[in-house]
């Protein structure tokens, strides 16, 4: 057990250092960084190299964004498994669905709920 | 009267016959909150949007400095007012509050010394009695307009700067007392090709230096002809490059003598970064804080360089560099 | 940057690098170590909720991490609406952007910023425009990469 | 505002916590049944001490019933990186030990519970009720991302 949060703990914290060093040292914009580990997720998971992350970090591979580029791929491969080549297209937000819908549902209660505090 | 290039000598002595200075609650923390004449402990100022809360801030700056100089709205002939939020709407609706005619500048953060060069120029050669100049800034508006939403955890840099919240107005007037504008030197737009939309010190230091040196070169004076020379915002490290490029152009600056309004509101651990921005923060360290340290008698004759980075949200995202400016005026308390 | 510099003046070029001297340098390493501090206690909270949900619910690890991210997003919510991400992200730059926490803020936060505009042009038009990108690139580089698995493995048969 | 919200934490929470923990009735008098399940259960021991033996498995629970053979395991952290080849690896050489049922194994952490749940109460449950539970484990393991 020990182990599982050890290795969420560092798998995590390492993808995030990779991201700051993304902000400072080459300058990118917040927007440009997350896109590019959005991409790199699913050139990852293009090449099965995702999937034996996740297996070995946990949380730690699925809680960073890199995680939504690798899902949306899982759900298109899926698809395309049982529908051939269209089911890419229709595949796409299978399994990613819970991170954008519980964004766009909790985006829109903090509206209702919150002002911002400046 | 024009003098030398690009600066004018207000024979006349236009004056600011009064001043007021309005303030959000990060500036009531900070260093100069005595200077101030109205501050708000909400952000907000009541209103339900934070644009509606920069209108108000110029709207109570408006009325308090037309208060002050014991005035009624309708002897206020012209406004010229600016602000750094699309189509500047928030001068433009507060001037609709005052009712006078108007006139919108916009000069980034150098609006405040826009304003008052051209109020002055206008009252020096009798074209108003009385004439109503300001800038104002609130930074969860520009904030919103130029950055990130307000609550989005962005990391800045630490050359970044803080956007203040507060409104600067002064009233220009032919005759009365108070500090004499003397003189005026327009600036001309300087691009050294910096697109750090986070770094904007930097980027508007060669726009100061410009008008610093045309401004003694115009009037044949040095720089020790004032007893402070001040520059709007630029920040630390703004402030510092300013002084390492006079000093590569052979202009030595007494250190002591020349600062920066963005090093000033604020206290130094207040989570500023590099120092403050915005049309603000000239218009209500000097409209306050400076103008009062002249009444004290601490400073006979005071350069401002109110400097504005002229970029917009669109301009950097389409990776335009960010052309700068920068406004000088001379204001002189209790001399001769 | 070197094919940027070949449009400027030689003065421009010179201001840059006195600029350059003057300009305070990003702490780096400080920042990194903060971020790996604060992005891998933002993980081993999810590794956390994704085990509780796995004990006390029908979910296995894989299906576990739908749950996980929509409750840290929840939190998210919380933390932008009181005020405290945007101070999180100062402090921990990509350690709180980069989880998927960050994801929900930038979505979380427009929405709130924007309600002054109304629901329909401002919450609903703005909502996507920082997180939008990450939508859009992570879908269109799945589209490409999904393809090509899907064609490699028909006809390359691997 | 807050107090709904620490509400809606206090129910999450409470909501959730109860482990199911009843149903210890009358262990003696199945007692009798005990060398019956013994036998009962000679597959699925057979098949733990099998997969115990392979390098980067520490961890193994089934049980079975008259046709199915539900397999929970534990992988090394290291091993984890090769999850997949291993539950591949486990998979192979159960069906070829035993090719007269229908095998389910899984490194997953959910079924390693679950399957030790269904062992625990082995003596409790009648077989048709383990087959059922097995049933939906086995669904459950189906179930992608």
């Amino acid at each position: 057990m020990f182990q599982t949060f050890f290795w969420a703990f560092v798998v995590g914290g390492l993808i995030c250092v990779v991201g700051q060093i993304m902000f400072d040292v080459f300058k990118l914009t917040p927007g440009h960084t997350l896109s590019s580990l959005v991409v790199a997720g699913a050139i990852l998971d293009g090449f099965g190299l995702y999937e034996p992350l996740i297996d070995f970090a946990g949380a730690g591979a699925t809680i960073p964004i890199t995680s939504f580029g690798n899902s949306l791929v899982h759900g298109a491969l899926q698809e395309a498994e049982k529908h051939g080549i269209i089911g890419v297209l229709t595949g796409m937000f299978e399994v990613t669905s819970s991170g954008i819908s519980a964004a766009i549902i909790f985006g829109f209660i903090g509206a209702l709920l919150f002002k911002p505090k400046g | 009267m024009l003098e030398g290039q690009s600066t004018w000598i207000f024979e006349n002595k236009p004056v600011i016959i009064s001043t007021a200075t309005v303030g959000g609650p990060f500036e009531a923390n900070g260093n100069i909150s005595d200077d101030f004449d109205i501050l708000h402990e909400d952000l907000w100022l009541e209103q339900e949007s934070y644009e509606k809360a920069h209108k108000v801030l110029f709207e109570e700056a408006f009325t308090k400095a037309i208060e002050k100089a014991n005035l009624t709205k309708e002897q206020i002939q012209f406004i010229l007012a600016g602000d750094l939020i699309n189509q500047i709407t928030p001068s433009s609706f507060a001037a609709r509050t005052v009712g006078s005619p108007y006139l919108g500048l916009f000069g980034a953060c150098s609006t405040s010394m826009e304003g008052l060069a051209i109020g002055a120029y206008i009252t020096n050669y009798g074209g108003a009695d009385y004439i109503l100049t300001g800038a104002a800034s609130h930074n969860a508006a520009v904030e919103k307009q130029f950055r990130y939403p307000t609550e989005y955890g962005g990391q800045k840099p630490p050359t970044a700067q803080w956007t203040v919240t507060g409104a600067g107005a002064a009233i220009i007037g032919k005759i009365g007392n108070g500090p004499q504008v003397t003189s005026a030197t327009i600036g001309r737009v300087v691009d050294m090709g910096l697109s750090d939309p986070f770094n904007m010190g930097g980027a508007m230091a060669p726009a100061a230096v410009d008008t610093i040196m045309a401004h003694l070169r115009d009037r044949h004076i040095n720089p020790s002809y004032y007893d402070l020379i001040v520059t709007g915002d630029l920040g630390q490290i703004g402030h510092e490059v300013s002084i390492d490029l006079m000093k590569e152009k052979g202009l030595n600056i007494n250190e002591t003598n020349y600062q920066d309004c963005g090093l000033m509101i604020y206290r130094k651990d207040q989570p500023v970064l590099a120092g403050a921005s915005g049309a603000g923060c000239s218009a209500t360290v000097v409209y306050g804080h400076l103008l009062n340290r002249m009444k004290q008698g601490e400073f006979k004759k005071i350069l401002v360089v109110a400097t504005g980075a002229l970029l917009s949200p669109l301009s950097f995202q389409q990776k335009e560099s960010i052309p700068c400016i920068a406004h000088a005026v001379s204001i002189e308390y209790g001399g001769e | 940057m070197t094919k940027k510099n070949k449009k400027l003046t030689t003065e421009q070029q010179k201001y840059q690098k006195l600029q350059k001297k003057r300009e305070t340098k990003r702490p780096v390493i400080t920042n990194c170590i903060k971020a790996f501090l604060v992005g891998g206690f933002i993980c081993t909270i999810g590794q956390a909720l994704q085990l509780f949900y796995i004990y006390n619910f029908n979910f296995t690890q894989k299906t576990a991490g739908n749950p996980t991210t929509a409750t840290v997003i929840f939190f998210a919510m919380l933390l932008t609406g009181f005020g405290v991400y945007d101070r999180l992200g100062q402090y921990a730059g990509a350690g709180s952007a980069v989880p998927v926490t960050g994801f929900g803020n930038a979505v979380i936060s427009a929405c709130i910023e924007h309600r002054s505009e109304g629901f329909v042009y401002g919450v609903g038009s703005n909502m996507f425009k920082l997180a939008g990108s990450v939508v859009l690139f992570g879908t269109f580089s799945a589209f490409v990469v999904a393809l090509i698995r899907t064609l490699v493995m028909k006809w390359g048969g691997f | 505002m807050l107090n709904s919200v620490l509400l809606l934490f206090v129910l999450i929470f409470a909501g959730c916590s109860n482990e199911p923990g009843s149903g210890i009735n009358s262990q003696k008098t199945l007692q009798a049944d005990d060398q019956k399940l013994l036998v009962d259960q000679e597959t699925a021991a057979k098949a733990e001490e099998e997969i115990k033996n392979i390098e980067e498995v520490t961890d193994v629970v089934a049980v079975n019933d008259k046709k199915l053979l539900l397999l929970g395991f534990k992988v090394k952290q290291f091993d984890k990186f090769r999850t997949k080849q291993i539950e591949k690896k486990v998979k192979e050489r159960l069906s070829k030990s035993f090719p007269d049922y229908e095998i389910t194994a899984s490194s997953d952490l959910k079924i390693f519970i679950e399957t030790t749940k269904i062992k625990n109460k082995l003596a409790d449950q009648s077989s048709k009720e383990r087959t059922k539970k097995m049933e939906k484990v086995i669904k459950l393991s189906n179930e992608q991302t």
